[in-house]
């Protein structure tokens, strides 16, 4: 209650709610998943600071419509989960605090992020977000059916140095496994098109947002882009008609060869290639995007800390900068959800890299890019992007069209914006 | 041949349909069921495993383990009561009031009324939020109520109910001295008692179910709702790893409505049919 | 009757009005407001007038979400007035088997749509879903019901008539239980056939149902979000967001207050209009009159 | 004096249905409205009972202006013609009712509904639902909840009705006897003149929204005011043909278009000139056992066991209407002879005035 | 020979309704089931047209066993006591529903609505719907249904229990004109019995799921088989006394309760030994002009106008019904003399049958 003479914190998070199995747990080493290693995190914290209580609201991701509406109502928490991308859109209306006083109470310097993560939280040069991880695409394979199709070198997969390359291993495999190169989840997701068209834009040097007004997609670089995915339907090298649960559960079963998808996957198939008879038992690898074109880039997202603005008092304060302190030295522990840590450090930490495939991956956490912080409704826009390019992929839409429309729509959006 | 001649009899063929649909309509909650008795683990990328033992009670044990369900459940019941119960008084006294007596500008009330059936509810939310912000309603039980008690639904049904009870019953009860009050408290209130059930359970359904409001207007765990708190237990948005508890949510929120649903069910077939129909 | 007793009437609507008024009407209006001006949730924002109707108009994605929506509801209504409509006259009987039955075509309704559109992904998803595997068991190429801009509304259309097909299927129940016996005796006598007996005797007889139910769904679909939302994200390619989805995503997504105030106020005249001709049609505007028995 | 209705005037919308109509009640008078359906009985009733306002006009009651008073506060009670009990509530509870709301105490309300229970000999019911009870049974509460008020005024609208003959006749008989029993004047509203002739003090016929004539039921039949409350009241109705006044003697004698010459007991002063009606009852028109004055050809020969109506045509094709006893033999076809009792004859003026024979 | 019924047995459930009914109906016979509610005359009448199924026995019409056809194909009509007409058809289309279904031609369709709009001036009726009609014009609509289909055999269930006192004696009146122009065979159902007197050739008079007696109006009045028929028939019904058999004549004397003496014209071979009922119809009960064999205390006059109905109780208590002409100056509490015609008694054994004096 308010009145046991501790300082609350009223903490905001999506993740879910694992009280059952993790209500009361502190051993952190010993939770696993997304919400399990959260609520051992806060557990944790609540026990090393006996004045300090943290108030824990789970919401249902990704929970925007709810902060929104508590903004609305002037009755925001004191900490929320975020992604990067969403950042703008608050900051930029006022309703976030910089937290640049905290980062310093608690003694963190901005440098310690990694490139990706500190280019997501700053805007105009303030810093709005403790950044905690960083997440986008990651190529999940099926080392035993690429190892059917002749595409393991070194106990390692062969992954394509381009487009043509891509192609040519994509029908390679498909001749010799018979199952799809790709398994990709077009259904009901615009992230999955979304992603690919900014990354691949981005390799070449692509300026998405040359203002933050601005989109530009409909270039020689976007229509090739576009040309290069469609060119893997119309091959049929990739499967056409999945939502996201549907691609799960198809790279589980060893229905395809790789499956584009986020980090936050990783536990989840680890799991299942460390259980013997599982398909894809010992069978398992992973990598960022590979580079087909240009830079080796990846457009990328994160999960951040922000502080909306409200009245506190000092010692809600410093219990926020102590927040962000014991959370940036647990940055590995949430590590081991698979997704890629926030701080430098932590990438070289020996406990990291002895993660399963976190030596693999890591390098996302320095080619990763966001769109720029001054982007504003990067959500929306992802959603839109996602769309158009998703019917461009399929042939549903020309190319021009699709590309004309997604940057039309993007273009009216934030023209509307004051 | 003979004597029924109006329930016309189902022929073979009909009666190989209505055994398909039934099977179509109960087949996918049955699946549901028995997702919801396996664990999540043995779940993933194989849906098809609910069709294999071994079950179990995890998820339920999960359900209940943690300690805000409870609360959650409460708390709908608490809305879905406090909602069926205005929305019967507000329709029942407004149907009565356009069933039965003479006001000025009655019949432009009632359109005014019908209006709401074609608001989406969608296209006020926000509004709606701004002016429960303004009143401090939000993350209270009255914030959570409100709004269900706007049913122009219940006031069409509740009128075209009462306007079917025979008119005689009021007037007598007029001779017998009983005010307009205790005509409607005594007299024609009772006799609505199954189009009440009726509205009853379609009121508590909608306020059970609703997802949206309680989503924006209870952002602090211990006022969720049932369906908001069960959302936020979602560990996962692709809702891939937690089916089985996914579906035992499910299967642990729809019990209590379909409970309900099987108590009222004789007095709805008959409400309706003093309603809606004439 | 004198002055005080014409207001008393008054008073037992009053309560509802007061609150209807308050929580829908009033959101309604300032909506209505909103709608002329360019803002955003947070911030000032400014008066534009008809700007953001303009706009509206000239948008495709909304002209797009309301053929959508219109679609969807053709492709429910009538199917599910049909549908329900069998379900009653087959169950309409005494007996445990038929109660029972009548249970399980009532089942889907206390689901939530989250639920709802949850199980039917997975009926209706190609690869994993069962109308896939029957498909391939057949020997035949599943049907993408979610990928596809053609088959995607359909897809939508079968969910929503399992949900919903419940509640008519109560209203023409007890439609047909307030058909006189004596009309289909008379009509046995006039040697109908069962045919002729349905559509000359109980169809007739139950038009004032049939228009309510028709009535009542057109309204609902026409304002279809959930099914659209969840299991399609409104794609692919914007062909299946309906016009509630458009408007939802306006104001939760992209924060275009008056943008989304003015789709929803378009809605709202759309609908009033379709449900108020309907209503309008069938003559229920008699209210009240001199109630006598029934 | 009871009741007192002045100058009632009313019209639903554009269409008047009374009219300037007034009348005056004695105390325990059993007063029947008799008339044809939509000819106001109803909404007069309802007036008076408060459930319709007037237009214009007043009501009083026992010395009291009561058409300003609600429904509930007017001392009158009313019996419905569907009876309108509250179907949730036991018959007790049915009686109660209006005691209960006029806060009797409960004591009180018990004895008064277990005595009026007891004289209308359902104490055995008293828990029951009117959906288990007959239609019969039904009635009795229905007038038990009027009786348990004491009210100085009962409304009956048309009680009757609902029931089946042999139980319309036992309950008849009922209304007389309870009428006996209660202090208090009665209207009953009827459509059915038997009804009327059978209980009521006096009865009020009404008819295209007036009083056509308010009198003692054997007045009412033996010198009805006009040619409707001729017709209208008797059963087989009265026999209606044009005659022409033959110039002879101070009571009128008439001849009819068949030539028949009939020499009634009306008086002559007072009589229009010369176009007439002659109105006759059936039981006045007798088929004779020999040649006579006049004869009829027989359409149509109801046998109602003690006497027998014989429906026939005149020779100028006027049909009239004549009695025989119960095991008659005409046939249907004959030719018949029959004799006329020209001294219970009745005349009808042009428009309508009925002209009859000295009061006895 | 038009309609036979043979044996028919019809139970509900457990209860049973009809048992072992026989019945045989001449060509063009109109008879009338008559009996109180719930003896199972519907339910008779709704097996003959099949809409009911009777649990055993055989259903001939003409000839032909019909109770294996669906209703359709029988060949009889029914009209409907609440009509049962279909609300949003017109009246033309109404009857012409059964002729279509029938396939019979268009061209004849129209032809025999005509005709039967015609037959009961319906004509310009027409293109009306049902709701736009009054009771009677309903009930013609109704009976024009039935007509067009030129049936065998005419079913009528209560056919004027819906209509007012008025418009039934008319409508009485035009069944029976009716009658004469149909050429088949009518049932009609009724509890009415002054209906069924009027109209039928001869009654069936059903009570407790057995037929009581069929026979001519004027038998059934004058030559009740039992008890229950005596009651039933009859308005006001015949008062019944237990009596005592006095020892001489070769027709029954019988003695009262209050020690009245009636000589009877009952022989009184076949009589039973001693207790009997004695039954005498009001008609043959008068008040006499002086001093006579008995007297009664008069509980309540009804005045019928024509003739008044005296309810009185005997001295041993007993109630008693006895006639007086129209203006009677009899009142209520008086003792007024009895003269009994016991030439018209009827005596009724232990058992309930019935004994008359010897038939004309
Ligand atoms: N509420 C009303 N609105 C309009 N017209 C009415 C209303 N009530 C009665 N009328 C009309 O007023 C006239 C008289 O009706 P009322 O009920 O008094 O007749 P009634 O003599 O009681 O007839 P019945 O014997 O059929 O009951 C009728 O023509 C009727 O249609
Ligand atoms: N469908 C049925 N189910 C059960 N019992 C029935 C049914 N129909 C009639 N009965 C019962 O059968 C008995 C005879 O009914 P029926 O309708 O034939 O009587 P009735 O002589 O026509 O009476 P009324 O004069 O009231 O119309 C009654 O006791 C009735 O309750
Ligand atoms: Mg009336
Ligand atoms: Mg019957």
């Amino acid at each position: 209650s308010p009145n046991d003479g501790k300082t609350h914190i009223y903490l905001q998070r999506f993740f879910g709610e694992c009280g059952a199995e993790y209500g009361g747990a502190t051993d952190v080493a010993k939770a696993e998943g997304e919400c399990g290693i959260m609520t051992a995190l806060i557990n944790r914290f609540n026990a090393e600071n006996p004045d300090v209580h943290i108030d824990v609201n789970v919401i249902a991701w990704p929970g925007y419509p709810q902060l929104t509406a508590q903004i609305a109502a002037r009755d925001p928490p004191d900490l929320v989960t975020m992604h990067s991308g969403v950042i703008s859109d608050y900051a930029s209306d006022g309703l976030l605090e910089p937290v640049e006083p905290f980062l310093k109470e608690a003694h963190i310097s901005p440098s310690d992020f990694t490139d990706a993560t500190r280019l997501a939280v700053t805007i105009d040069n303030r810093i709005y977000a403790l950044p905690w991880d960083t997440h986008g695409g990651l190529f999940h394979i099926n080392t035993a059916l690429f190892a059917k199709a002749g595409l393991m070198r070194g106990g390692k997969p062969v992954l394509p140095n381009s487009a043509e390359e891509l192609l040519k291993q994509a029908r390679q495999f498909q001749e010799r496994t018979g199952k799809p190169y790709l398994i990709q989840s077009n259904v009901a997701d615009p992230a999955y098109a979304a992603r690919n068209q900014f990354t691949y834009m981005m390799a070449e040097g692509a300026v998405l947002f040359p203002d933050a007004k601005h989109v530009r997609l409909a270039t020689p670089i976007g229509h090739s882009v576009a040309t290069f995915f469609k060119r893997i339907n119309d091959e049929r090298l990739g499967t056409q008609n999945m939502d996201t649960p549907a691609a799960i559960a198809a790279f589980i079963n060893g229905e395809g060869g790789i499956y584009p998808t986020g980090t936050w996957m990783l536990g989840t198939f680890e799991k299942e290639a460390t259980t013997p008879g599982r398909p894809l038992f010992n069978s398992y690898a992973v990598f960022p995007y590979p580079r087909l074109w240009g830079q080796r880039v990846e457009f990328v997202s994160g999960h951040t800390w922000i502080v909306p603005k409200r009245n506190r008092t000092q010692q809600q304060r410093t219990a926020i900068a102590r927040f962000f302190r014991f959370m940036a030295d647990h940055n590995y522990d949430w590590t081991r959800t698979g997704h890629l840590p926030a701080f430098k450090a932590v990438l070289d930490d020996p406990r990291f890299r002895s993660l399963p495939h976190r030596e693999d991956i890591s390098p996302l956490a320095q080619m990763g890019r966001p769109l720029p912080g001054y982007v504003r409704r990067q959500n929306a826009i992802e959603g839109i992007v996602g769309e158009e390019m998703a019917a461009a992929y399929t042939g549903q839409k020309p190319i021009d069209v699709a590309l004309r429309q997604a940057e039309n729509r993007v273009n009216t959006l934030l023209g509307e914006l004051d | 041949m003979a004597a029924q001649v109006d329930r016309a009899r189902l022929t073979r063929a009909g009666y190989v349909a209505l055994t398909i649909g039934a099977i179509l309509m109960v087949s996918p909650l049955l699946w549901a069921l028995l997702l919801s008795l396996k664990s999540n683990a043995s779940l993933v990328g194989n849906s098809g495993a609910a069709f294999h033992p071994p079950y179990t009670l995890e998820n339920y044990a999960a359900i209940f383990g943690n300690s805000s369900t409870m609360r959650w459940l409460l708390n709908s019941i608490i809305v879905s009561l406090c909602t069926t119960a205005g929305v019967l008084i507000l329709a029942s006294l407004a149907g009565y009031g356009f069933a039965r007596l003479e006001f000025p500008f009655r019949r432009t009330l009632f359109v005014f009324v019908l209006v709401g059936l074609a608001i989406p509810s969608q296209a006020v939310i926000l509004p709606q939020h701004q002016l429960f912000a303004w009143l401090h309603l939000h993350n209270s039980y009255p914030g959570l109520v409100l709004p269900g008690l706007v049913a122009p639904f219940g006031v069409f049904f509740m009128t075209t109910y009462m306007r079917a009870i025979p008119k005689e019953l009021d007037e007598a009860a007029m001779l017998d001295g009983a005010s307009r009050w205790k005509i409607f408290r005594s007299v024609i209130l009772p006799l609505t008692i199954p189009a009440q059930s009726t509205l009853a359970v379609f009121t508590f359904l909608g306020s059970w179910n609703d997802y949206w409001w309680p989503l924006i207007s209870a952002t602090r765990s211990n006022m969720y709702t049932l369906t908001v708190g069960l959302a936020a237990s979602q560990m996962n948005y692709a809702q891939t790893s937690g089916l089985g508890f996914l579906m035992a949510q499910a299967v642990f929120a729809s019990v209590p409505i379909f409970i309900v649903y099987i108590v009222f069910q004789k007095q709805i077939v008959r409400a309706m049919a003093g309603a809606a129909v004439r | 009757m004198t002055q005080s007793r014409r207001w008393e009437g008054l008073l037992f609507v009053a309560p509802f009005l007061f609150v209807y008024s308050a929580i829908l009407i009033f959101p309604l209006l300032r909506g209505l407001w909103l709608s002329l001006f360019r803002i955003e949730l947070f911030g000032p924002g400014h008066f534009i007038g008809f700007g953001n109707y303009e706009r509206l108009f000239g948008d495709p994605i909304f002209q797009q979400s309301l053929i959508n929506t219109f679609l969807v509801t053709l492709m429910i209504v009538p199917p599910l007035t049909v549908i329900a409509l069998a379900l009653a006259l087959a169950l309409n009987r005494a007996g445990r088997t038929a109660a029972f039955i009548r249970g399980i075509f009532f089942s889907s309704a206390v689901l939530s749509v989250t639920i709802v559109t949850l199980i039917w992904r997975f009926v209706l998803a190609p690869d994993a879903g069962l109308l896939g595997e029957i498909w391939k068991s057949l020997g035949w190429e599943p049907l993408p019901f979610l990928s596809d801009v053609h088959l995607v509304l359909p897809a939508l259309a079968i969910t929503t008539i399992w949900w919903s097909v419940g509640f008519p299927m109560l209203l023409f129940l007890a439609g047909l239980q307030q058909i006189p016996q004596d009309m289909y005796e008379a009509a046995a006598l006039d040697r109908a056939s069962r045919w002729t007996t349905f559509s000359r005797i109980t169809l007739p007889s139950l038009k004032r149902t049939l228009i309510l139910v028709v009535m009542l769904q057109t309204a609902a679909q026409l304002q279809m979000f959930g099914q659209s939302q969840l299991l399609t994200a409104g794609g692919p390619s914007g062909a299946s967001r309906t016009a509630v989805l458009f408007l939802f995503e306006s104001a939760f997504g992209r924060w275009e207050l008056g943008y989304a105030s003015a789709a929803a106020e378009v809605l709202f005249l759309i609908i009033l209009a379709v449900t108020l001709t309907q209503y309008w049609a069938t003559g229920q505007m008699r209210v009240g009159g001199r109630g006598r028995a029934g | 004096m009871s009741l007192e209705l002045k100058n009632i005037r009313k019209a639903f919308g554009a269409t008047p249905v009374l009219d300037e109509v007034s009348l005056t009640l004695q105390s325990r008078e059993f007063i029947a409205f008799l008339g044809p359906s939509g000819s106001g009985k109803s909404t007069l009733l309802r007036i008076i009972a408060g459930l319709e306002t007037a237009d214009a006009g007043e009501v009083w009651l026992e010395g009291r202006r009561i058409d300003t008073l609600p429904p509930g506060e007017r001392g009158v009670a009313m019996v419905f013609q569907q009876y309108a009990l509250y179907p949730h509530m036991s018959v007790r509870e049915n009686m109660a009712f209006g005691l209960r709301n006029a806060r009797v105490p409960r004591a009180e309300i018990d004895t008064l509904v277990d005595d009026a229970a007891r004289v209308l000999e359902i104490e055995q019911l008293l828990e029951r639902k009117p959906d288990q009870l007959s239609g019969g049974q039904r009635q009795r509460v229905a007038i038990g909840r009027a009786i348990v008020k004491r009210p100085k005024l009962f409304l009956l609208d048309e009680p009757l009705s609902n029931l089946d003959a042999a139980l319309r006749l036992r309950t008849r008989v009922e209304l007389a006897q309870l009428r006996q029993r209660v202090e208090a004047a009665m209207i009953m509203v009827t459509h059915d003149q038997a009804e009327a002739m059978t209980l009521a003090d006096r009865i009020v016929v009404f008819n295209d929204r007036r009083i056509q004539q308010v009198a003692t039921p054997v007045e009412i039949y033996s010198r009805p005011a006009n040619t409707f409350v001729a017709r209208f009241v008797g059963s087989p109705a009265m026999s209606l043909a044009p005659a022409i006044i033959l110039d002879d003697g101070p009571v009128a004698k008439v001849k009819l278009g068949d030539g028949t010459v009939v020499q009634t007991a009306v008086p002559r002063d007072g009589l229009p000139a010369d176009d007439v009606e002659i109105g006759l009852r059936p039981e006045h028109v007798r088929v004779a056992k020999s040649e006579s004055a006049t004869t009829a050809e027989v359409l149509l020969v109801e046998r109602l066991g003690e006497r027998s109506i014989i429906y026939g045509k005149l020779k100028d094709g006027r049909s009239i209407t004549a009695e025989d006893s119960g095991m008659t033999g005409v046939r249907v076809g004959e030719l018949v002879p029959l004799t006329i009792d020209g001294e219970r004859a009745h005349l009808f003026g042009p428009d309508g005035t009925g002209y009859h024979r000295r009061a006895e």
